[in-house]
């Protein structure tokens, strides 16, 4: 599997979320999927006119829960993340209900309820903003192609790696390693009798066999185990003996 | 003759033949070529190779060529002119394909950003958990893995790839425009 | 007015913009391109596109290009001139060494999580021999030798070496990722 230097192409899932209100109380979701609670927040804020610096902490949420509701009705699998922003949002809202008189304090030095969601909000915008920046970048980069392949890369069947191709690479060997077992498992098993019949007629047809070769075609310890003792009982009843051509040089199976 | 003529052993190339050869390696390279690359093939200098390409890459713009060399990735590539685009994607039979979504493409700014970014990092801005995400841009080999920050749980770090210079159509990270530029967007919500 | 305004859908193009096209088109096919395929995905006569392959042919000879358009297998290519076969192989011969091939990086995974491994164990988990992969990873010296292993034939072991840390930006082989790393990842998809 070699990779060919490819030019990848990207088409972002664009589709922006959006709300349709049918009537007060009722309203749809149309399409797309905010990407987080933060997202779903700065759309309800927008949708309602709101400033972002003061909002409207008991009216978005009520929004916010409203949406949370309609998508456990759409039985659509809600993330944690958005539950855990709902419960923040009540905090929120009850914080704010709170009488301020009651701390005896100036009103500018209590710190705002929302101020730390605010500036969370704040920097999702920003990153926000930056995510269609290189949605715009990658849509001009588009229209840039590549050269064709030539005959260099064919002789080029070399891969790019990183250590997470390392782990890809060795999670698919440990894929397909199980997959092989099972395979095994599936097998019939054979017997002593069956692999000298096959040994035998094998070695009629060809007159001779390379013991590493025929080893190696065996499918599995069960069926390699028995290979060898009938090769065993071969040679004992002179059917076929056993050659070796050089010192160290492969074994040869030859009919007697 | 006023010159001293010096004794190298390799013949001495004039502009234009540099110029040359720099076209066909660029031509060959599958990936954006370093000036360095190119000046130790050549066995030139670079300020050499450097004027060379720039050379080349004015050529090709002044003869209203189809193809295009630009700067990418801290290398120099050659590559078709945007004008083009529909007749090449007519006859290449592609329509854009391999879909990012808003989440993936909102992790990407966030480890472009912030590289390198942990995952806990990514959540505190996302607000979301973003797994799926950083696996999907791993497998398109935009982001890569940089190692482990030492603090609890050692978590792993991504910071974006070669690739993702490459797809985005940058010289190098320090062409995104900064993160202040949004903010203002951003108040206008 | 006095002509006869044409309702064409495509708008008609100069010969330099059809010769900027062909370019393009030659640049980005895998396989030489007929004369007919340009004339098709360009919507002109074949005659029209002869004349323009064949001046933009003439345009790289002119200006000495490091690249050729030729006639080759009945379509036409972009090529390198061979006068520059010389640095061509030699930039080829020189590219990054740190790129694997599959069979070599699969090796050298099994390696890095299994070490010390042996021939027979790498057997047993890839179902392939890998005698050529690991003579490449030990000439990449992204492993080592680890001495015998007490059992049945003494079959070597293999480790990974301080070249591989180096060369995949690991400070130890705990910054090797782990499956549990990315089973989060790989499970949210």
């Amino acid at each position: 599997m070699e990779q060919p230097a490819e030019q990848l192409t990207f088409d972002f899932d664009r589709v922006q979320p959006h709300i349709v209100y049918e009537s007060r109380d009722d309203i749809k979701l149309t399409l797309g999927a905010f990407s987080g609670p933060l997202d779903l927040l700065l759309f309800l804020i927008k949708q309602e006119q709101a400033n972002i610096f003061d909002i409207p902490i008991a009216r978005i949420t009520d929004e916010y829960l409203k949406y949370i509701r309609l998508m456990k009705t759409l039985d659509i699998s809600l993330a944690a993340d958005f539950l855990v922003m709902a419960a923040t949002l009540i905090e929120i809202k009850s914080k704010m209900l709170l009488p301020r008189e009651i701390t005896g304090e100036p009103e500018e030095e209590l710190e705002d309820p929302r101020r730390e969601l605010i500036d969370r909000l704040l920097e999702h915008q920003k990153f926000k903003n930056a995510a269609e920046m290189l949605y715009e970048r990658c849509a001009v980069e588009q229209a840039v192609f590549r050269r064709g392949r030539i005959e260099s890369d064919e002789n080029n069947t070399e891969t790019n790696a990183s250590v997470f191709d390392l782990l890809t690479v060795f999670q698919k060997i440990l894929a397909r390693h199980k997959e092989e077992i099972q395979m095994e498992i599936e097998r019939e098993e054979m017997s002593l009798a069956e692999m000298l019949k096959r040994l035998k007629t094998r070695i009629f047809q060809v007159k001779e066999i390379n013991l590493l070769e025929l080893f190696q075609m065996m499918g599995s310890r069960q069926e390699l185990v028995l290979a060898f003792i009938a090769i065993l009982e071969l040679v004992r009843t002179d059917d076929v003996k056993l050659l070796q051509r050089k010192t160290f040089g492969d074994i040869i199976l030859k009919k007697v | 003759m006023e010159a001293v003529v010096e004794t190298e052993e390799k013949q001495s190339r004039g502009i234009g033949e540099i110029i040359s050869i720099v076209e066909a390696l660029i031509f060959v390279a599958d990936e954006p070529l370093t000036v360095k690359t190119l000046a130790e093939v050549l066995e030139e200098d670079k300020e050499t190779v450097q004027a060379a390409v720039e050379e080349l890459a004015q050529e090709y713009e002044q003869r209203e060529s189809g193809l295009q060399i630009r700067e990418i990735a801290g290398g120099w590539q050659l590559a078709t002119r945007t004008e083009f685009h529909e007749e090449v994607r007519k006859f290449l039979k592609t329509r854009p394909s391999a879909k990012l979504s808003l989440a993936a493409l909102e992790t990407l700014a966030v480890i472009a950003y912030k590289q390198p970014a942990t995952v806990p990092e990514i959540l505190e801005i996302r607000g979301v958990q973003s797994a799926s995400a950083i696996k999907t841009l791993l497998d398109k080999k935009l982001i890569v893995a940089r190692g482990r920050k030492e603090t609890v749980g050692r978590p792993m770090q991504y910071g974006t790839s070669k690739d993702f210079l490459i797809q985005f159509g940058l010289k190098d990270l320090s062409e995104l425009p900064s993160i202040e530029d949004f903010e203002d967007l951003a108040g206008g919500v």
